[in-house]
């Protein structure tokens, strides 16, 4: 197996290649760049025109891409010049908070969604399928930033539950356990949010699957073995329909990833999703370059966790 | 004794299983999606009705200042917004544009990636190779955020560049879906025999293979048609969607950014958010309906 | 060699399927007794119901869509108006069931020896151990070579032939009373077709058990059966001891049905053809003999109106008198060109 | 003798290892040769998996052939036979296992008939349904099914119309690829008939491929036994069945159930005899990795796979 | 409680509407004083204070804070706002931000020979003990200078110190031009001295930068070394204690402070996005509020538990008229009226008198801004000039003006024309901003519309702040006029904007006698402050006359305060000594 992960690992570096050079250019061409953000009557055109000069942007793309990529392998992610900082430190600060957020949701998506679609799928055509079933129509319909927006208002506004802003409170020493649980606590809201909308996705494919399953040649051999059906269920249907969930594992991630950039925004939540509105507002092409970079890295990531854990509960690829 | 040859239908002309029979019969046998197909068929009608020849766009767009978060009343139906400007026509023409753009979305995408499916799945080899790495970059590109860097660099952006900008990231999908079912149908022996029966290639996808994907494909672009009215409104909400003078369901919809306007002025917004909800619901279950009529194990009893 | 003790006893089975509210019987009133140490086959043509009062017996089918009346006695309960808690202490234990296709029937994400195992947790007293024990003999018992390696395999490791021993060996765990076995060997290569056949008839010879076989193959019937019954359309039309049945059957569809075996026709020889096709479920006829439509040369008034089976012989049980009037269709001419069964 | 094949071998290629490039091959079909007289029909038996769909298809034209040519009246058409428009193509046709996929169930039967006239022959629409009611004539279907579509049909009159479909084009020799291994017993008899009826009426040349030694016994005068993509016997039917050579020719012949229960318990004894035998002698009938030996004569038309050193296999 | 509705209070209306009347017929300075009646710019809180506490610091922003907290090297406005709690400017100034002689150090300036001397007080101590020293005070002009100094302080200005350019090059290794007197004295000598001085302009930097931690540092990486970033050593009443990059900064007393110890415990800063915080604002989550949009005012207006405090901003918004174009080869501005589409003075007045910019203040901003009348926003008391009248709202007249100039629709299509017959197209340029930002716009596009102008938006859509300015700065065809704001600073001067060789001098016009005025303000002359003043008045007036740079609107800054804070302010002249701060209870009243 490891043989197979080295060799997606050896697929992912072309992948990632074309990638940089894509972003870069786009990057390159957008308009503006920040160093026209730092104009004010006491600046001075000729030192921000220096400024430019120095920082590169007068060169040719190419030159810039090649310096960039250059630095990219020696692993420097280079500079943002909104926040003066490495993009690495940067990114990483904000990395973390988002991939709590995409891991504290896949928690309650997970908790949400498997037992709902466990029990559309068991109790299929009833009244509590049709409701699930409704309920994850739903879910997919309603677009995000409108459940965010009245989640936001409703819990976080009105009834005062949960805060609304920040990653943190101030004041806590970071690593402390009062720390992570405030961490935690000001991720649930926009967690919770995130969570309800991925739902459908895990409902309806365990439903179905579920719903195939129970007519499936081993789970009637299983039945005719005279086990309960509590237990035709536990270790056969639900089992078997849930492996590809847990092999989804990677991309559900992934996917929550992408979508962090509505509900970092709707929950002024800093992570990298809000960094990255925010960059490309700034026209901060390292930060922009670096996150669109990192966002491909972490969904090639997850489509080898997926294939990985694919390969490891699943015996017909674990064993060839 | 009962006869048990089929004599008197056997005059009756009738069509495959998978056709519109089928279709039809699942909308008579599930009413909730008739009421929907219904419901969608009319509102596009009325809606690009009134957005190509009732409203005057220039007049709708018109800031009215004294007409700031006006209460629906007899003015304005539903209201107005912070310009002073009719909620319901914006409703109207943002809708427009909105559909205008999925279904725009939805057939380039379609289009684009029924072709290249069919030609993968069939011929295989290099070429599905080739296009299977291509679509795997795409796959694992973040695509919201090259949206949105995209969008910033076009100079003079209209909403054709969105719909090709939106359709450049959306065609993986369906071309992914397509090309699995057409390599699992070039397996079946229809193919062969074709084959053997001296039928040219192209011949063989188009006219043999694509109508027997058809009814996948409608429930595909349906429930695709369904997604893209969603990206419009997320893109306009983040600010990378429609120009300001393009009256947007997104936009409609952004206006519940503000907690005061959330509450207070909830014409602003929530009729658009319910249109979004009702229309995608509606479109969802057309196509749960076409995925019913397309595999029989789903079919309601 | 053989005793008459009587495990099983069907009586006017009726099994329906609903289709668009109404339920359509695809077993028809059906009965049928099975004795202990007997192989009983059950064929005919496809869709005649066969799965279906197979399945019936084990209570397999789906109770939201199905409808089963009449009785199957076992050990003087009825299985048709069990519970699903009561039959499960049924199945397995007293009464278990093979399946058709080797390569569905096991759970793929199992290994072997558990999936055998499964039956022997909720049926018996064995401790782990003596489980795990009881697995590798059965394995040897159905002829597995290394039985401790097998066991922790996962069936896609394991050939067409190996799996269906396998599920033989899950399905005689328990040492089950009766054996439904559905056509456990169409979907293998002939070959190991008769070393399956073979294993079940040394299994039973061993055990004791009564085993249903459903087959559509004559030859297959010929090689192992005791007793043969013959369905048509959801009803039993003929039913003998299987020397009878080979050496005289008597209802025209049985006849015809051997008529049209390739091997057992003079060389260049042609076969025998039934006219019509088998109807589907929803256009069975349910009044007078159902296979009258493709006799067309039997004149109507042969068939009884309401057929019933009749005793010809001890243990030979015929349905309807127009087996009297049976003769072969290309004895009384025809060009070839008439075989449209149109 | 109007078509001959030569020591045709198909090889898929395995990819596996660490680029994913060609690390093995299957020898799907390893090195046959065959025979065609007019009129005849030739049987192909063997195993599930040992090539005989294979064989079938890589003479058609649908696999692509490793090595070995195909020689018909005369010609190489080796590689002309993927030339989809050939008079190759239009002689060589074929019928396929399953009859319900065989068919667009999108098309409506006159379509399906009319594919291969449109094709090959250049007809006026009017002779065109002249043809395809003639066709339908032929195979013993009423005009009107012309406008129906395959899943009206049961599984027997597609099989027919598979046949149809085959024969339009006036073929010499049509594959026939498990033609009715999905079919109940009756109708599976309904279509040998026809099959032999139109085979002497026409005097087409058959290729009967089936794991069903009963079917091919009843239907060819030629069987080949197949054993891994190689043959381990061919002959006439007769010879095959009352002289068979080769071990595993044995085997095949014991294990096929006989329609008679008197005597079940003696073949059964013979069965286990044979597979023993089989066990025993198996390294001797095939070669250190398993390969069968090629054929060596034992009569005029009777051949068996043996070793060279050994000279009675027996 | 944040259940309100707008309507409630028929007084705000009344005040509303008075406004509105004030301003259409009246000078700009009833709106002044109408201002200081809107709002308070000190809290009165009354009531004991608590011992201690901390004050909740709100800073609307919808992206996280780059925090560089030192005065020398950060770029982005807010992190000074935060760095306000814990820096202290050497120099306190007066109601003009004048350089006074109250804080830290002193300033002498010596007209003569162009050079100051910075005098520093004994006995001020940095936030972690340390003395203050001249080396401190030093040091700053060492980092900006530094050839690795990659801000942009390293100007024109601050090149005017002698030997600043020698440093940078890498030829000399420190200032020529600094000059330690004695322990408590440095020396600082200037190529050319002007009035700016007094403003701390000329070069002259008014932070101190302490040695003792970051001397050692290379420029290099200071800006992202932690002393800068983490734990920076401050002279202000508090002192950094936590921060949550991006987030929020936690400050604690300062014990040190050399103005006595501050009464609060400390000071949590906290960035709010602009959709929460008037909600944050009504369940009294925050004691103060800073950058909070005006637009947002009807939001919280109702909300009982907090004092609004307003104060004028140092801030003006205009439109400008492209009549020219930058030579960048002689950098200098080519004034081109002939050449231009917007070349009719004419036409730029009627432009100006077309904007309906009252209802514009009055319904989006609330009046909290207002009609400008001149680019000199009215705090300037001394510069301002009230006299002029501006381009109020008056279609009339722009329809009258534009006839008179030949500007009248000859095809009957409603729209007008050029003088030629020509179409006329004219392309705006405007940035984008909030939603109410693009409904502004279409008010603007239609008010012209309505007086028969066809303008249309460049690009089709709003500009993003970044490249609005490089656009505007390139000279874009594509734009004709555009529409900019300038935060003037302390020091108003219209050097650098409005300059012949300037590149921000957008509108490209120049000539002599703007660029007399423009010289003058700044030149040693200017040292007589009522002359300058006067420079100032007819600058305004020339401009105003030109009209190639037409004011829009003067803005107000809204500071909500929670009522339990005590003796904050927001005066330009008195404004908050943040260590007397106090707080009148343990929560923030909700
Ligand atoms: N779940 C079901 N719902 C409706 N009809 C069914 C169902 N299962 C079987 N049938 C119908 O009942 C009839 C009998 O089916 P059954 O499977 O018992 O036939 P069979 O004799 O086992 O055929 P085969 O040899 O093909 O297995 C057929 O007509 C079939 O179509
Ligand atoms: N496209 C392919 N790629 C790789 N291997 C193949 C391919 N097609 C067939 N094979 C392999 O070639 C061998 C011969 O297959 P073939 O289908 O000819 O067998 P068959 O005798 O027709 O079997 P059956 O009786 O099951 O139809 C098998 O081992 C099969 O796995
Ligand atoms: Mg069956
Ligand atoms: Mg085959
Ligand atoms: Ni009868």
């Amino acid at each position: 197996m490891w043989k197979t992960v080295v060799r997606r690992v050896l697929i992912m570096i072309p992948q990632l290649f074309v990638l940089s050079l894509i972003v870069f250019i786009l990057a390159k061409f957008m308009p503006g760049d920040p160093f026209s953000g730092l104009i004010t009557p006491e600046t001075d055109p000729a030192r921000i025109e220096e400024l430019r000069e120095k920082a590169g942007l007068n060169d040719p793309w190419y030159q810039q891409y090649a310096r960039w990529i250059g630095n990219l392998v020696q692993g420097d992610l280079g500079k943002s010049y909104t926040f003066q900082r490495s993009v690495g430190d940067l990114i990483g600060e904000k990395a973390l908070n988002t991939l709590w957020l995409s891991l504290v949701s896949v928690i309650l998506l997970y908790l949400i969604a498997i037992p709902l679609g466990i029990l559309a799928g068991r109790y299929n055509n009833s009244k509590l399928d049709k409701t699930i079933v409704l309920y994850s129509f739903i879910s997919y319909a309603i677009p995000t930033f409108v459940l965010g927006l009245l989640f936001l208002y409703l819990f976080g506004y009105k009834l005062q539950w949960f805060p609304t802003v920040g990653s943190v409170s101030v004041g806590l020493d970071p690593g402390t356990f009062s720390w992570y649980i405030d961490k935690i606590y000001h991720l649930i809201l926009p967690a919770f949010v995130f969570a309800v909308l991925g739902t459908t996705g895990v409902i309806q494919y365990l439903r179905s699957e579920i719903i195939d399953a129970k007519a499936l040649d081993y789970v009637r051999t299983a039945r005719s073995k005279g086990i309960p059906m509590r237990k035709v269920y536990s270790k056969h249907i639900f089992r078997n329909s849930l492996l590809p969930i847990a092999a989804f594992l990677g991309f559900t991630i992934t996917g929550l990833l992408s979508g962090s950039v509505f509900i970092e925004t709707i929950f002024g939540y800093p992570g990298m999703g809000q960094l990255f509105i925010s960059s490309v507002l700034s026209r901060d092409y390292s930060v922009i370059t670096a996150l669109v970079m990192l966002f491909g890295f972490l969904a090639l990531l997850g489509s080898l966790l997926s294939d990985i854990i694919m390969s490891i509960v699943d015996p017909r690829i674990r064993i060839e | 004794m009962v006869s048990v040859t089929n004599d008197k239908d056997s005059n009756k002309v009738s069509s495959p299983p998978t056709g519109f029979q089928v279709i039809f019969r699942e909308f008579i046998k599930d009413k909730l999606a008739l009421v929907s197909l219904i419901s969608i068929v009319l509102v596009t009608a009325f809606v690009f009705y009134m957005a190509y020849f009732v409203i005057d766009l220039n007049e709708l767009m018109r800031v009215s200042l004294r007409d700031k978060f006006a209460e629906p009343g007899e003015k304005f139906i539903l209201g107005a917004d912070q310009g002073g400007r009719d909620i319901f026509g914006q409703l109207v023409v943002g809708a427009k544009n909105s559909l205008e753009i999925a279904i725009a979305v939805t057939v380039i995408t379609g289009i684009f990636g029924i072709v290249v499916g069919l030609i993968c799945g069939y011929f295989g080899g290099w070429i599905d190779n080739v296009i299977m790495r291509i679509i795997d970059f795409f796959i694992t590109i973040p695509s919201l955020m090259l949206i949105i860097v995209f969008i910033t660099v076009i100079p003079k952006y209209t909403q054709w560049h969105l719909i090709l900008i939106i359709s450049l990231f959306g065609w993986t999908g369906i071309t992914r879906l397509v090309r699995s079912k057409a390599l699992s149908e070039s397996k079946r022996d229809y193919v062969n025999a074709s084959k053997t029966l001296g039928t040219n290639d192209f011949v063989i996808i188009f006219r043999e293979i694509m109508p027997n994907l058809s009814s996948i494909l409608i429930v595909e672009t349906t429930l695709n048609f369904a997604g893209n009215v969603g990206i419009e409104t997320g893109l306009s909400y983040l600010g990378f969607g429609l120009p300001p003078d393009v009256p947007s369901l997104g936009n409609l919809v952004a206006y519940a950014n503000n907690p005061k306007v959330l509450q207070e002025y909830w014409w602003c917004w929530a009729p658009a958010a319910l249109f979004i909800l009702i229309m995608m619901l509606a479109i969802n279950y057309v196509g749960q309906a076409f995925r019913r009529a397309a595999d029989a194990k789903q079919r309601l009893g | 060699m053989k005793t008459t003790d009587e495990l099983l006893r069907i009586k006017n089975l009726h099994t329906g399927f609903r289709i668009k509210d109404t339920y359509f019987d695809a077993v028809d009133n059906v009965s049928l007794s099975l004795r202990k140490n007997e192989i009983l086959a059950i064929v005919g043509e496809s869709g005649c119901g066969k799965s279906t009062l197979a399945t019936s017996i084990i209570g397999l089918l789906d109770r939201n869509k199905t409808r089963i009346q009449g009785e199957i006695l076992y050990k003087n309960k009825n299985l048709a108006s069990m519970t699903e808690e009561e039959l499960n202490e049924v199945r397995g234990l007293d009464i278990s069931m093979i399946f058709q296709d080797p390569l569905s029937a096991l759970n793929p994400l199992m290994r072997i020896g558990e999936q055998i195992e499964e039956g022997l947790i909720y049926h018996t007293k064995l401790t782990k151990e003596e489980r795990k024990a009881r697995v590798i003999e059965l394995l040897n018992q159905v002829g597995i070579r290394n039985p401790e390696r097998v066991a922790r395999q996962f069936p896609h490791q394991l050939s067409g032939g190996m799996r269906q021993r396998v599920i033989i060996a899950i399905a005689i765990s328990c040492k089950p009373q009766i054996i439904i076995a559905d056509e456990p060997t169409t979907a293998l290569d002939v070959t190991i077709q008769a070393q399956i056949l073979d294993l079940l008839i040394d299994l039973q010879n061993e055990t004791g058990a009564g085993i249903i076989l459903i087959t559509h193959d004559l030859g297959v019937v010929a090689e192992i059966a005791d007793r043969v019954a013959v369905m048509y359309a959801g009803e039993i039309i003929e039913i003998a001891p299987v020397d009878v049945l080979f050496n005289d059957p008597k209802h025209p569809y049985t006849r015809s049905l051997f008529n049209s075996i390739p091997q057992m026709s003079q060389e260049n020889a042609r076969l025998n053809v039934i006219e019509g096709i088998v109807p589907s479920l929803m256009n069975l006829p349910r009044e007078g003999c159902r296979f009258s439509s493709r006799i067309s040369w039997i004149p109507e008034e042969a068939h009884e109106d309401n057929p019933t089976l009749h005793e010809i012989s001890p243990g030979h049980f015929v349905r309807c008198t127009c087996w009297k009037h049976f003769h072969f269709k290309s004895d009384i001419g025809g060009s070839h060109h008439v075989y449209a069964d149109q | 003798m109007f078509m001959q094949i030569n020591n045709l071998k198909v090889h898929y290629p395995v990819r596996g290892g660490f680029f994913n490039t060609v690390i093995d091959h299957i020898h799907a079909v390893d090195g046959i040769s065959m025979e065609f007289d007019k009129g005849k029909a030739y049987g192909l038996v063997g195993e599930s998996g040992c090539g005989k769909s294979t064989t079938g298809k890589s003479i058609i034209g649908l696999e692509k052939i490793t090595s070995g040519n195909i020689i018909y009246e005369g010609e190489d058409v080796t590689n002309k036979r993927r030339d989809r428009k050939s008079a190759y193509n239009r002689d060589i046709q074929m019928i396929f296992q399953d009859s319900h996929s065989a068919m667009n169930p999108r098309k409506r039967v006159q379509d399906i008939l009319a594919e291969p006239i449109r094709n090959f022959l250049k007809l006026s629409p009017q002779e065109e349904r002249k043809r395809i009611n003639e066709l339908l004539a032929i195979v013993g279907m009423p005009e009107d099914s012309k406008l129906k579509y395959p899943h009206e049909f049961s599984g027997g009159q597609k099989q027919r119309l598979g046949i149809a479909r085959a024969i339009a084009t006036n073929p010499k020799l049509i594959i026939a690829d498990e033609p009715v291994s999905a079919l109940d017993l009756s109708v599976q008899a309904q279509v040998l008939n026809f099959m032999k009826d139109i085979q002497n009426e026409y005097g087409l040349t058959y290729l009967f491929i089936s794991h069903d030694l009963g079917v091919v016994k009843h239907m060819c005068e030629h069987i080949s036994i197949m054993y891994k993509g190689r043959f381990v016997e061919t002959g006439a039917t007769k010879e095959i069945f009352e002289n068979p050579q080769h071990i595993y020719t044995k085997r095949l012949l014991s294990a096929i159930p006989e329609v008679s229960p008197t005597g079940r318990n003696a073949r059964k004894r013979e069965r286990i005899n044979v597979e023993t035998h089989y066990q025993k002698e198996h390294s001797l009938s095939f070669d250190e990795s398993g390969r069968v030996f090629d054929l060596v004569p034992v009569s005029e038309t009777h051949f068996v796979a043996a070793s060279p050193n050994v000279k009675e296999v027996i | 409680g944040g259940g309100s509705t707008t309507e409630e209070k028929p007084k705000d209306e009344e005040t509303t509407t008075e406004t509105t009347e004030t301003t259409e017929t009246t000078e700009t300075e009833t709106a002044e004083t109408e201002s200081d009646a809107l709002f308070d710019l000190a809290v009165t809180h009354d009531g004991e204070a608590i011992d201690g506490g901390m004050l909740k610091v709100a800073m609307v922003k919808d992206e996280p804070f780059a925090g560089i907290f030192l005065a020398e090297l950060y770029e982005d406005a807010y992190d000074a706002d935060i760095m306000a709690y814990a820096s202290n400017s050497l120099f306190e100034v007066d109601g003009n931000f004048m350089i006074t002689d109250e804080g830290i150090a002193t300033l002498e300036v010596d007209q003569e020979n162009n050079k100051v001397l910075v005098k520093i007080k004994e006995g001020v101590k940095w936030s972690d003990g340390n003395p203050l020293t001249i080396e401190d005070v030093m040091l700053p002009y060492l980092i900006i200078g530094h050839k690795d100094y990659t801000g942009v302080r390293y100007d024109t200005q601050f090149k005017n110190i002698i030997g600043a350019e020698e440093y940078n090059a890498g030829t000399a290794d420190t200032i020529s031009g600094l000059k330690k007197i004695d322990e408590t004295t440095l020396e600082i000598s200037f190529k050319t001295l002007s009035p700016s001085i007094f403003y701390g302009g000329d070069g002259l930097w008014t932070y101190a930068a302490p040695v003792h931690q970051i001397g050692d540092i290379p420029v290099a990486e200071l800006v992202e070394h932690d002393a800068v970033r983490k734990n920076p050593v401050t002279l202000g009443a508090f002192k950094f204690d936590k921060i949550v990059p991006g987030e929020s900064v936690q400050f604690v007393k300062n014990e040190h402070y050399w103005k006595g110890e501050p009464k609060l415990d400390g000071v949590i800063v906290q960035v709010v996005p602009s959709s929460s915080i008037s909600v944050a604002i009504g369940s009294g989550e925050y004691d103060i509020v800073l950058s909070f949009n005006a637009t947002k005012m009807p939001e919280i207006e109702n909300y009982e538990n907090i004092t609004i405090l307003g104060r004028p901003e140092l801030y003006y918004s205009y439109l400008g008229f492209k009549v020219g174009k930058y030579d960048y080869e002689n950098n200098v501005n080519v004034t081109d009226f002939e050449g231009s589409k917007m070349g009719d003075v004419k036409l730029r007045q009627a432009m100006g008198y077309a904007l309906d910019i009252e209802a514009v203040s009055e319904i989006y901003y609330n009046n909290l801004r207002e009609r400008a009348n001149s680019l000199i926003p009215p705090v300037f008391e001394s510069f301002y000039n009230g006299d002029l009248k501006g381009y109020t709202y008056d279609p009339e007249k722009a329809e009258s003006i534009l006839d008179e100039a030949g500007y009248v629709d000859v095809d009957g299509d409603g729209l007008r024309e050029d003088p030629n017959g020509e179409k006329l197209e004219i392309r705006l340029a405007a940035m984008s901003g909030d939603a109410t930002q693009e409904d502004i716009i279409s008010y603007y596009l239609q008010n012209w519309k309505d007086v028969g102008l066809n303008v249309t938006l460049t690009t089709g859509r709003l500009i993003e702040f970044n490249s609005f300015y490089d656009k505007v700065q390139a000279d874009d065809p594509e734009i004709d006029i555009f529409m900019g704001a300038w935060g003037t600073g302390t020091n108003p001067s219209p050097a650098g904007l409005y300059g012949s060789a300037d590149q921000y001098n957008f509108s490209r016009y120049t000539s002599d006698e703007l660029e007399g005025y423009v010289i003058g303000i700044d030149s040693p002359q200017a040292f007589d402050a009522e002359w300058r003043a006067e420079q100032f008045k007819a600058f305004q007036e020339h401009i105003e006359e030109v009209a190639t740079t037409i004011p829009m609107q003067f803005r107000y800054e809204i500071v909500p305060v929670n009522k339990r804070v005590k003796n904050y302010s927001i005066d330009y002249s008195e404004p908050t000594e943040l260590h007397e701060i106090e707080l009148v209870s343990e929560n923030p009243v909700k």
